[in-house]
Protein backbone atom coordinates (compact mmCIF):
# COMPACT_ATOMS: atom_id res chain seq x y z
CA UNK A 1 0.00 0.00 0.00
CA UNK A 2 3.03 2.51 0.80
CA UNK A 3 3.11 3.48 -2.89
CA UNK A 4 -0.63 3.85 -4.02
CA UNK A 5 -2.04 7.14 -4.50
CA UNK A 6 -4.24 7.12 -1.26
CA UNK A 7 -0.95 7.09 0.85
CA UNK A 8 -1.02 10.90 0.43
CA UNK A 9 -0.13 13.88 1.78
CA UNK A 10 -3.39 13.53 3.94
CA UNK A 11 -2.62 10.07 4.87
CA UNK A 12 0.21 11.06 6.88
CA UNK A 13 -2.09 13.85 8.39
CA UNK A 14 -4.75 11.53 9.69
CA UNK A 15 -1.75 9.29 10.71
CA UNK A 16 -1.01 12.01 12.97
CA UNK A 17 -3.73 12.00 15.13
CA UNK A 18 -3.76 8.27 16.34
CA UNK A 19 -0.53 9.17 18.65
CA UNK A 20 -2.10 12.31 19.58
CA UNK A 21 -5.50 10.39 20.94
CA UNK A 22 -3.17 7.62 22.36
CA UNK A 23 -1.39 10.12 24.44
CA UNK A 24 -4.35 11.77 25.22
CA UNK A 25 -5.47 8.15 27.02
CA UNK A 26 -2.72 7.96 28.63
CA UNK A 27 -2.47 11.25 30.11
CA UNK A 28 -6.09 10.86 31.61
CA UNK A 29 -6.34 10.73 35.72
CA UNK A 30 -9.87 9.95 36.00
CA UNK A 31 -10.75 6.81 34.13
CA UNK A 32 -14.33 7.94 32.77
CA UNK A 33 -12.69 10.61 30.38
CA UNK A 34 -9.72 8.13 29.68
CA UNK A 35 -12.70 5.85 28.52
CA UNK A 36 -13.98 8.73 26.23
CA UNK A 37 -10.48 9.18 25.17
CA UNK A 38 -10.57 5.32 24.19
CA UNK A 39 -13.50 5.84 22.17
CA UNK A 40 -11.68 8.64 20.48
CA UNK A 41 -8.63 6.67 19.36
CA UNK A 42 -10.85 4.01 18.30
CA UNK A 43 -13.03 6.10 16.05
CA UNK A 44 -9.56 7.54 14.56
CA UNK A 45 -7.92 4.10 15.02
CA UNK A 46 -11.30 2.50 12.39
CA UNK A 47 -10.47 5.50 10.07
CA UNK A 48 -7.04 4.99 9.57
CA UNK A 49 -7.62 0.95 8.82
CA UNK A 50 -10.39 1.54 6.74
CA UNK A 51 -8.26 4.27 5.00
CA UNK A 52 -5.38 1.88 4.40
CA UNK A 53 -7.59 -1.01 2.82
CA UNK A 54 -8.31 -3.41 5.95
CA UNK A 55 -12.29 -3.35 6.33
CA UNK A 56 -11.95 -6.32 8.33
CA UNK A 57 -9.64 -5.00 10.69
CA UNK A 58 -11.64 -1.31 11.27
CA UNK A 59 -14.84 -3.52 11.47
CA UNK A 60 -13.51 -5.46 14.52
CA UNK A 61 -11.82 -2.09 15.93
CA UNK A 62 -15.05 -0.31 16.17
CA UNK A 63 -17.09 -3.36 17.67
CA UNK A 64 -14.58 -4.95 19.80
CA UNK A 65 -12.52 -2.41 20.63
CA UNK A 66 -14.57 0.56 21.04
CA UNK A 67 -18.17 -0.56 21.44
CA UNK A 68 -17.15 -3.85 23.74
CA UNK A 69 -13.59 -2.67 25.18
CA UNK A 70 -15.60 0.22 26.26
CA UNK A 71 -19.01 -1.94 27.99
CA UNK A 72 -16.74 -3.92 29.89
CA UNK A 73 -14.62 -0.99 30.96
CA UNK A 74 -17.16 1.15 31.81
CA UNK A 75 -18.98 -1.89 34.19
CA UNK A 76 -15.68 -2.65 35.59
CA UNK A 77 -14.52 0.80 36.70
CA UNK A 78 -18.29 1.52 37.72
CA UNK A 79 -18.05 -1.29 40.21
CA UNK A 80 -14.79 -1.31 41.57
CA UNK A 81 -14.10 2.42 42.24
CA UNK A 82 -16.47 2.89 44.97
CA UNK A 83 -15.86 2.60 49.15
CA UNK A 84 -19.07 1.25 50.81
CA UNK A 85 -19.48 2.28 54.12
CA UNK A 86 -21.62 0.84 56.86
CA UNK A 87 -23.34 3.41 58.60
CA UNK A 88 -26.21 3.54 61.33
CA UNK A 89 -29.82 4.16 59.75
CA UNK A 90 -31.85 6.09 62.12
CA UNK A 91 -32.22 9.44 63.34
CA UNK A 92 -29.93 9.40 66.71
CA UNK A 93 -26.78 8.74 64.40
CA UNK A 94 -27.22 11.25 62.02
CA UNK A 95 -29.16 14.42 63.84
CA UNK A 96 -25.87 15.88 64.61
CA UNK A 97 -23.87 18.56 63.51
CA UNK A 98 -21.15 16.67 62.36
CA UNK A 99 -22.83 14.53 60.12
CA UNK A 100 -22.96 16.36 56.74
CA UNK A 101 -19.46 18.01 56.70
CA UNK A 102 -17.81 14.79 57.70
CA UNK A 103 -19.60 12.94 54.20
CA UNK A 104 -18.69 16.39 52.45
CA UNK A 105 -15.36 15.86 53.83
CA UNK A 106 -14.96 11.71 53.17
CA UNK A 107 -16.29 12.17 49.34
CA UNK A 108 -13.93 14.84 48.33
CA UNK A 109 -10.99 13.25 49.66
CA UNK A 110 -12.22 9.93 47.95
CA UNK A 111 -12.95 11.91 45.06
CA UNK A 112 -9.00 12.70 44.99
CA UNK A 113 -8.45 9.27 44.30
CA UNK A 114 -11.22 8.58 41.88
CA UNK A 115 -13.19 6.51 44.50
CA UNK A 116 -16.83 7.28 45.02
CA UNK A 117 -18.63 6.76 48.49
CA UNK A 118 -21.65 4.85 48.98
CA UNK A 119 -23.87 4.67 52.07
CA UNK A 120 -24.72 1.26 53.36
CA UNK A 121 -27.24 1.84 56.20
CA UNK A 122 -27.57 -0.83 58.60
CA UNK A 123 -30.00 -0.98 61.63
CA UNK A 124 -27.61 -1.54 64.67
CA UNK A 125 -24.28 -1.71 65.96
CA UNK A 126 -24.40 -5.42 65.83
CA UNK A 127 -25.16 -5.48 62.40
CA UNK A 128 -22.73 -3.29 61.33
CA UNK A 129 -19.76 -5.17 62.86
CA UNK A 130 -21.29 -8.21 61.23
CA UNK A 131 -21.13 -6.71 58.05
CA UNK A 132 -17.86 -5.81 59.03
CA UNK A 133 -16.43 -8.81 59.62
CA UNK A 134 -18.02 -10.76 56.62
CA UNK A 135 -16.49 -8.26 54.23
CA UNK A 136 -19.57 -6.85 53.33
CA UNK A 137 -18.66 -3.15 53.33
CA UNK A 138 -15.15 -1.39 53.17
CA UNK A 139 -15.24 0.11 56.17
CA UNK A 140 -18.25 1.21 59.15
CA UNK A 141 -18.96 5.02 60.88
CA UNK A 142 -19.51 4.04 64.19
CA UNK A 143 -20.87 7.59 66.39
CA UNK A 144 -19.80 7.53 70.04
CA UNK A 145 -21.03 9.58 72.46
CA UNK A 146 -18.33 10.92 74.54
CA UNK A 147 -20.95 12.51 77.17
CA UNK A 148 -24.37 12.75 78.17
CA UNK A 149 -24.91 15.84 76.21
CA UNK A 150 -26.89 14.28 72.72
CA UNK A 151 -25.07 16.70 70.75
CA UNK A 152 -21.30 15.05 71.53
CA UNK A 153 -20.22 12.72 69.49
CA UNK A 154 -16.97 11.77 67.96
CA UNK A 155 -17.33 9.46 64.73
CA UNK A 156 -15.04 6.85 64.26
CA UNK A 157 -14.19 5.24 61.10
CA UNK A 158 -12.95 1.36 61.02
CA UNK A 159 -11.70 0.58 57.92
CA UNK A 160 -11.13 -2.93 56.50
CA UNK A 161 -8.88 -2.53 53.81
CA UNK A 162 -4.96 -1.22 54.65
CA UNK A 163 -4.65 1.19 51.82
CA UNK A 164 -7.87 2.97 52.55
CA UNK A 165 -6.68 3.67 56.19
CA UNK A 166 -3.66 4.60 55.10
CA UNK A 167 -5.61 7.36 52.82
CA UNK A 168 -7.64 7.75 56.15
CA UNK A 169 -4.55 8.35 58.44
CA UNK A 170 -2.37 10.84 56.58
CA UNK A 171 -5.23 12.61 54.88
CA UNK A 172 -8.46 12.46 57.81
CA UNK A 173 -8.34 15.33 60.12
CA UNK A 174 -9.01 13.91 63.88
CA UNK A 175 -11.43 16.98 63.82
CA UNK A 176 -13.36 15.51 61.37
CA UNK A 177 -13.19 11.44 62.33
CA UNK A 178 -10.98 9.35 63.72
CA UNK A 179 -9.88 6.34 61.72
CA UNK A 180 -8.48 2.76 62.47
CA UNK A 181 -7.68 -0.20 60.61
CA UNK A 182 -10.44 -3.37 61.36
CA UNK A 183 -8.17 -6.72 61.36
CA UNK A 184 -10.31 -10.03 61.41
CA UNK A 185 -7.29 -11.84 63.57
CA UNK A 186 -7.76 -9.31 66.60
CA UNK A 187 -4.20 -10.87 68.55
CA UNK A 188 -2.52 -8.90 65.52
CA UNK A 189 -2.00 -5.48 66.86
CA UNK A 190 -0.58 -2.70 64.96
CA UNK A 191 0.92 -0.20 65.97
CA UNK A 192 -0.70 3.20 64.64
CA UNK A 193 -4.27 1.30 65.98
CA UNK A 194 -3.87 0.28 69.47
CA UNK A 195 -7.57 0.47 70.32
CA UNK A 196 -8.63 -2.41 68.02
CA UNK A 197 -8.77 -4.66 70.22
CA UNK A 198 -11.94 -3.37 71.68
CA UNK A 199 -13.58 -3.76 68.73
CA UNK A 200 -14.67 -7.26 69.55
CA UNK A 201 -15.91 -6.69 72.85
CA UNK B 1 -11.95 14.35 -3.55
CA UNK B 2 -9.15 14.73 -2.42
CA UNK B 3 -9.81 18.09 -1.62
CA UNK B 4 -12.91 17.07 -0.20
CA UNK B 5 -11.20 14.90 1.98
CA UNK B 6 -8.61 16.92 3.25
CA UNK B 7 -11.20 19.26 4.08
CA UNK B 8 -13.17 16.60 6.17
CA UNK B 9 -9.62 16.34 8.16
CA UNK B 10 -9.83 19.78 8.86
CA UNK B 11 -13.53 19.69 10.23
CA UNK B 12 -12.39 16.46 12.58
CA UNK B 13 -9.73 18.73 13.95
CA UNK B 14 -12.09 21.03 15.60
CA UNK B 15 -13.47 18.31 17.97
CA UNK B 16 -10.22 16.52 18.63
CA UNK B 17 -8.86 20.04 19.78
CA UNK B 18 -11.93 20.56 22.05
CA UNK B 19 -11.22 17.33 23.57
CA UNK B 20 -7.40 18.14 24.46
CA UNK B 21 -8.66 21.55 25.49
CA UNK B 22 -11.74 21.46 27.86
CA UNK B 23 -11.86 19.77 31.12
CA UNK B 24 -15.64 18.53 31.35
CA UNK B 25 -16.62 15.59 31.07
CA UNK B 26 -20.04 16.62 28.63
CA UNK B 27 -17.93 18.57 26.73
CA UNK B 28 -15.58 15.90 25.89
CA UNK B 29 -18.55 13.36 24.92
CA UNK B 30 -20.03 16.05 22.41
CA UNK B 31 -16.72 15.84 21.12
CA UNK B 32 -16.81 12.07 20.88
CA UNK B 33 -20.17 11.79 19.49
CA UNK B 34 -19.19 14.15 17.10
CA UNK B 35 -15.66 12.72 15.89
CA UNK B 36 -17.46 9.24 15.74
CA UNK B 37 -19.81 10.21 13.41
CA UNK B 38 -17.41 12.20 11.11
CA UNK B 39 -15.32 9.38 11.11
CA UNK B 40 -18.14 7.13 10.12
CA UNK B 41 -18.70 9.31 7.36
CA UNK B 42 -14.84 9.59 6.28
CA UNK B 43 -14.88 5.97 6.06
CA UNK B 44 -17.79 6.36 3.13
CA UNK B 45 -15.98 8.72 1.61
CA UNK B 46 -12.74 6.61 1.28
CA UNK B 47 -14.75 4.27 0.07
CA UNK B 48 -16.18 6.33 -2.78
CA UNK B 49 -12.65 8.04 -3.53
CA UNK B 50 -11.39 4.16 -3.86
CA UNK B 51 -13.64 2.20 -5.58
CA UNK B 52 -13.61 -0.13 -2.76
CA UNK B 53 -16.80 -1.18 -1.30
CA UNK B 54 -16.21 -3.66 1.24
CA UNK B 55 -14.84 -0.66 2.93
CA UNK B 56 -18.30 1.17 2.46
CA UNK B 57 -19.64 -1.46 4.15
CA UNK B 58 -17.67 -1.51 6.77
CA UNK B 59 -18.42 2.30 7.33
CA UNK B 60 -22.25 1.91 7.09
CA UNK B 61 -21.84 -0.78 10.08
CA UNK B 62 -19.98 1.29 11.66
CA UNK B 63 -22.54 3.75 11.00
CA UNK B 64 -25.44 1.72 12.52
CA UNK B 65 -24.38 0.45 15.35
CA UNK B 66 -20.93 1.64 16.61
CA UNK B 67 -22.73 4.49 18.87
CA UNK B 68 -24.08 2.37 21.62
CA UNK B 69 -21.01 2.39 23.58
CA UNK B 70 -21.53 6.11 23.42
CA UNK B 71 -25.07 6.02 24.69
CA UNK B 72 -24.08 3.44 27.45
CA UNK B 73 -21.15 5.74 28.52
CA UNK B 74 -23.51 8.65 28.75
CA UNK B 75 -25.95 6.94 31.49
CA UNK B 76 -23.12 5.83 33.31
CA UNK B 77 -21.12 9.27 33.78
CA UNK B 78 -24.63 10.29 34.89
CA UNK B 79 -25.52 7.87 37.45
CA UNK B 80 -21.84 8.49 38.78
CA UNK B 81 -21.88 12.46 38.56
CA UNK B 82 -25.17 11.95 40.84
CA UNK B 83 -24.14 9.79 43.01
CA UNK B 84 -20.43 12.10 43.62
CA UNK B 85 -22.89 15.25 43.82
CA UNK B 86 -24.70 12.79 47.12
CA UNK C 1 -49.95 -2.99 14.61
CA UNK C 2 -46.41 -2.12 16.12
CA UNK C 3 -45.62 -6.09 16.04
CA UNK C 4 -45.73 -6.14 12.12
CA UNK C 5 -43.68 -2.81 12.32
CA UNK C 6 -41.25 -3.99 14.23
CA UNK C 7 -40.97 -6.92 11.73
CA UNK C 8 -40.75 -5.03 8.48
CA UNK C 9 -38.41 -2.43 9.70
CA UNK C 10 -35.85 -5.35 10.64
CA UNK C 11 -36.48 -6.87 7.17
CA UNK C 12 -35.48 -3.34 5.89
CA UNK C 13 -32.26 -2.93 7.38
CA UNK C 14 -31.66 -6.74 6.53
CA UNK C 15 -32.50 -6.27 2.94
CA UNK C 16 -30.61 -2.52 2.49
CA UNK C 17 -27.51 -4.59 4.66
CA UNK C 18 -27.41 -7.32 2.26
CA UNK C 19 -28.90 -5.86 -1.11
CA UNK C 20 -29.54 -9.32 -2.25
CA UNK C 21 -32.78 -10.52 -3.48
CA UNK C 22 -32.16 -13.75 -4.09
CA UNK C 23 -33.99 -16.67 -2.28
CA UNK C 24 -31.77 -18.02 0.38
CA UNK C 25 -31.16 -14.47 1.52
CA UNK C 26 -35.23 -13.90 2.02
CA UNK C 27 -35.12 -16.83 3.45
CA UNK C 28 -32.59 -16.45 5.82
CA UNK C 29 -33.96 -12.72 6.47
CA UNK C 30 -37.40 -13.67 7.41
CA UNK C 31 -36.36 -16.65 9.84
CA UNK C 32 -34.23 -13.92 12.04
CA UNK C 33 -36.58 -11.36 12.16
CA UNK C 34 -38.93 -13.95 13.12
CA UNK C 35 -36.63 -15.45 15.36
CA UNK C 36 -34.81 -11.80 17.05
CA UNK C 37 -36.77 -11.75 20.32
CA UNK C 38 -39.52 -8.55 20.60
CA UNK C 39 -41.17 -7.02 23.48
CA UNK C 40 -44.81 -6.09 23.80
CA UNK C 41 -46.06 -3.01 22.82
CA UNK C 42 -49.08 -1.33 22.71
CA UNK C 43 -51.31 -1.36 19.53
CA UNK C 44 -51.39 2.31 18.46
CA UNK C 45 -53.68 3.91 15.94
CA UNK C 46 -53.12 3.19 12.54
CA UNK C 47 -53.95 6.98 11.70
CA UNK C 48 -51.78 8.42 14.08
CA UNK C 49 -48.91 6.25 12.98
CA UNK C 50 -49.92 7.43 9.19
CA UNK C 51 -49.88 10.76 10.56
CA UNK C 52 -46.58 10.91 12.24
CA UNK C 53 -44.82 8.94 9.33
CA UNK C 54 -46.22 11.58 7.14
CA UNK C 55 -44.50 14.59 9.63
CA UNK C 56 -41.07 12.67 9.65
CA UNK C 57 -41.25 12.86 6.16
CA UNK C 58 -41.94 16.84 6.13
CA UNK C 59 -39.70 17.57 9.07
CA UNK C 60 -36.84 16.97 6.76
CA UNK C 61 -36.80 19.92 4.63
CA UNK C 62 -38.02 21.67 7.70
CA UNK C 63 -34.68 20.77 9.41
CA UNK C 64 -32.80 21.82 6.81
CA UNK C 65 -35.15 25.02 6.35
CA UNK C 66 -33.82 25.64 9.92
CA UNK C 67 -30.66 24.32 9.43
CA UNK C 68 -30.21 28.00 6.84
CA UNK C 69 -32.36 29.78 9.21
CA UNK C 70 -29.84 29.46 12.13
CA UNK C 71 -27.22 29.97 10.16
CA UNK C 72 -27.85 32.77 8.39
CA UNK C 73 -29.18 34.99 11.38
CA UNK C 74 -26.94 33.95 14.77
CA UNK C 75 -29.82 32.34 17.55
CA UNK C 76 -27.84 32.94 21.12
CA UNK C 77 -30.48 33.15 23.30
CA UNK C 78 -31.81 29.84 24.76
CA UNK C 79 -35.18 29.07 26.86
CA UNK C 80 -36.65 25.91 28.15
CA UNK C 81 -40.23 25.23 27.24
CA UNK C 82 -43.04 22.89 28.36
CA UNK C 83 -45.02 21.29 25.83
CA UNK C 84 -48.07 18.93 25.81
CA UNK C 85 -47.87 15.34 24.39
CA UNK C 86 -50.71 14.69 22.21
CA UNK C 87 -53.29 12.25 23.93
CA UNK C 88 -53.11 9.34 22.98
CA UNK C 89 -50.11 8.33 22.52
CA UNK C 90 -48.64 4.92 23.08
CA UNK C 91 -44.26 4.81 23.85
CA UNK C 92 -43.73 4.31 20.72
CA UNK C 93 -45.56 6.86 19.08
CA UNK C 94 -44.46 9.62 21.88
CA UNK C 95 -40.73 8.12 20.87
CA UNK C 96 -41.38 9.56 17.10
CA UNK C 97 -42.44 12.74 18.64
CA UNK C 98 -38.78 13.15 20.58
CA UNK C 99 -37.59 12.15 17.49
CA UNK C 100 -39.56 14.67 15.36
CA UNK C 101 -38.69 17.57 17.62
CA UNK C 102 -34.22 16.96 18.16
CA UNK C 103 -34.44 16.16 14.74
CA UNK C 104 -35.05 20.08 13.56
CA UNK C 105 -31.41 21.69 14.48
CA UNK C 106 -34.03 24.72 16.57
CA UNK C 107 -35.36 22.53 19.03
CA UNK C 108 -33.87 19.20 21.70
CA UNK C 109 -35.84 17.57 23.78
CA UNK C 110 -33.95 17.49 27.17
CA UNK C 111 -36.50 15.41 29.52
CA UNK C 112 -39.55 13.57 29.04
CA UNK C 113 -41.94 13.94 32.02
CA UNK C 114 -44.55 11.08 33.02
CA UNK C 115 -47.23 13.45 33.16
CA UNK C 116 -47.48 14.16 29.61
CA UNK C 117 -45.40 16.94 29.22
CA UNK C 118 -41.81 17.40 27.50
CA UNK C 119 -38.63 19.83 28.50
CA UNK C 120 -37.98 21.43 24.96
CA UNK C 121 -34.57 23.45 25.09
CA UNK C 122 -35.26 25.98 22.21
CA UNK C 123 -32.44 28.60 20.44
CA UNK C 124 -33.70 31.69 19.20
CA UNK C 125 -32.83 35.20 17.72
CA UNK C 126 -33.78 37.47 20.44
CA UNK C 127 -35.86 36.97 23.64
CA UNK C 128 -39.02 36.12 23.50
CA UNK C 129 -41.70 39.41 23.31
CA UNK D 1 -25.02 17.43 -14.38
CA UNK D 2 -25.10 14.88 -11.62
CA UNK D 3 -21.35 15.38 -10.96
CA UNK D 4 -22.17 19.38 -9.87
CA UNK D 5 -25.69 18.16 -8.26
CA UNK D 6 -23.19 15.79 -6.21
CA UNK D 7 -20.22 18.49 -5.64
CA UNK D 8 -23.17 20.58 -4.30
CA UNK D 9 -24.52 18.06 -2.16
CA UNK D 10 -20.99 17.67 -0.77
CA UNK D 11 -19.72 20.92 -0.14
CA UNK D 12 -22.96 22.39 0.94
CA UNK D 13 -22.83 19.41 4.02
CA UNK D 14 -19.03 20.27 4.52
CA UNK D 15 -20.13 23.76 5.18
CA UNK D 16 -22.28 22.33 7.84
CA UNK D 17 -20.20 20.69 8.84
CA UNK D 18 -17.72 23.85 9.65
CA UNK D 19 -20.43 25.88 10.96
CA UNK D 20 -21.77 23.27 13.01
CA UNK D 21 -18.75 22.32 14.79
CA UNK D 22 -16.85 25.65 15.37
CA UNK D 23 -19.20 26.25 18.03
CA UNK D 24 -17.78 23.41 20.15
CA UNK D 25 -14.60 25.51 20.80
CA UNK D 26 -16.47 28.15 22.12
CA UNK D 27 -17.64 28.20 26.00
CA UNK D 28 -21.23 28.08 25.09
CA UNK D 29 -23.53 25.64 27.47
CA UNK D 30 -23.69 22.24 26.30
CA UNK D 31 -26.87 22.27 25.06
CA UNK D 32 -26.38 25.38 22.66
CA UNK D 33 -23.18 22.91 21.21
CA UNK D 34 -25.80 20.46 20.66
CA UNK D 35 -28.03 22.21 18.64
CA UNK D 36 -24.62 23.38 16.47
CA UNK D 37 -23.81 19.17 16.05
CA UNK D 38 -27.62 18.77 15.24
CA UNK D 39 -27.01 21.05 12.20
CA UNK D 40 -23.31 19.61 11.75
CA UNK D 41 -23.72 15.81 12.08
CA UNK D 42 -27.19 15.05 11.09
CA UNK D 43 -28.41 17.45 8.30
CA UNK D 44 -24.37 17.78 7.18
CA UNK D 45 -23.89 14.56 7.37
CA UNK D 46 -26.52 13.28 5.47
CA UNK D 47 -26.00 16.05 2.97
CA UNK D 48 -22.82 14.19 2.10
CA UNK D 49 -24.40 10.46 2.08
CA UNK D 50 -26.67 12.14 -0.69
CA UNK D 51 -24.03 13.56 -2.37
CA UNK D 52 -21.93 10.21 -2.54
CA UNK D 53 -25.45 8.77 -3.84
CA UNK D 54 -25.72 10.59 -6.62
CA UNK D 55 -22.06 9.64 -7.86
CA UNK D 56 -22.68 5.62 -7.61
CA UNK D 57 -26.05 5.35 -7.69
CA UNK D 58 -26.04 1.41 -7.93
CA UNK D 59 -25.35 0.98 -4.48
CA UNK D 60 -28.19 2.77 -3.18
CA UNK D 61 -29.13 0.22 -0.13
CA UNK D 62 -26.15 0.85 1.62
CA UNK D 63 -26.07 4.38 1.63
CA UNK D 64 -29.79 4.59 2.33
CA UNK D 65 -29.41 2.61 5.63
CA UNK D 66 -26.57 4.59 6.35
CA UNK D 67 -28.56 8.02 5.79
CA UNK D 68 -31.54 6.26 7.84
CA UNK D 69 -28.75 5.25 10.54
CA UNK D 70 -27.31 8.67 10.58
CA UNK D 71 -30.76 10.55 11.01
CA UNK D 72 -31.47 8.31 13.85
CA UNK D 73 -28.85 7.55 15.96
CA UNK D 74 -27.70 11.04 16.11
CA UNK D 75 -31.05 12.07 17.15
CA UNK D 76 -31.41 9.77 19.87
CA UNK D 77 -27.98 10.49 21.07
CA UNK D 78 -28.97 14.61 20.90
CA UNK D 79 -31.88 13.55 23.15
CA UNK D 80 -29.65 11.24 25.63
CA UNK D 81 -26.74 13.39 25.87
CA UNK D 82 -29.44 16.42 26.64
CA UNK D 83 -31.28 14.13 29.10
CA UNK D 84 -28.04 13.55 30.61
CA UNK D 85 -26.60 17.08 30.78
CA UNK D 86 -29.39 19.13 32.62
CA UNK D 87 -30.42 18.02 36.45
CA UNK D 88 -33.78 16.51 37.11
CA UNK D 89 -35.35 20.15 38.79
CA UNK D 90 -39.01 20.41 38.67
CA UNK D 91 -39.66 24.14 36.97
CA UNK D 92 -41.59 26.76 38.81
CA UNK D 93 -44.17 28.35 37.96
CA UNK D 94 -43.46 31.23 36.46
CA UNK D 95 -42.18 28.97 33.52
CA UNK D 96 -43.53 30.08 29.79
CA UNK D 97 -45.97 27.34 29.07
CA UNK D 98 -47.14 26.63 25.02
CA UNK D 99 -49.90 24.04 24.63
CA UNK D 100 -48.35 21.95 21.68
CA UNK D 101 -50.86 20.25 19.17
Amino acid sequence: MADSPIMSSYAYAIMLLLPLSAAMVIFQSNPYQALVMRGILGAIAALIYAMMGGGDVALTEALVGTMLAITLYVVAVRSSLVMRLGVLEGEGAKNNLQWQPMLDYLRAMLKRYQLRLELVPYSDTQSLHQALAAKEVHGVCLMDRTGPNAEEVAPRILVRVRRLAEIFATELPEAIADAKLYRDDALVTLPHSPTLTEEHS
Amino acid sequence: MTLVLIAMIGALLIPMVEALQDEDIWQRMLAFASIATKTSVMILVIAVLQDDWMIGVVGVLILSVGNAALMLLAHIIKRVDDAMEG
Amino acid sequence: MTGYLNIILRLTIWFLLTADLSWANIVIGVGVTILLPRGVTNVGLLKDWLRTLGEVLVAIPQAYKEAFEIMLYPHREETVVLERVKPRRTPSLIFLDIFLITFTPKTIVQRYHNQGWYEVHYIQRRETP
Amino acid sequence: MINILSYTCIILGLVFWYWGTWPLLGRRSVLYKLHGLSVADTLGSMAIVVGLLLRIPHEWPLLVLALISLAIWNTVLGYVLAYCVTDDVTHDAGQEVSHGG
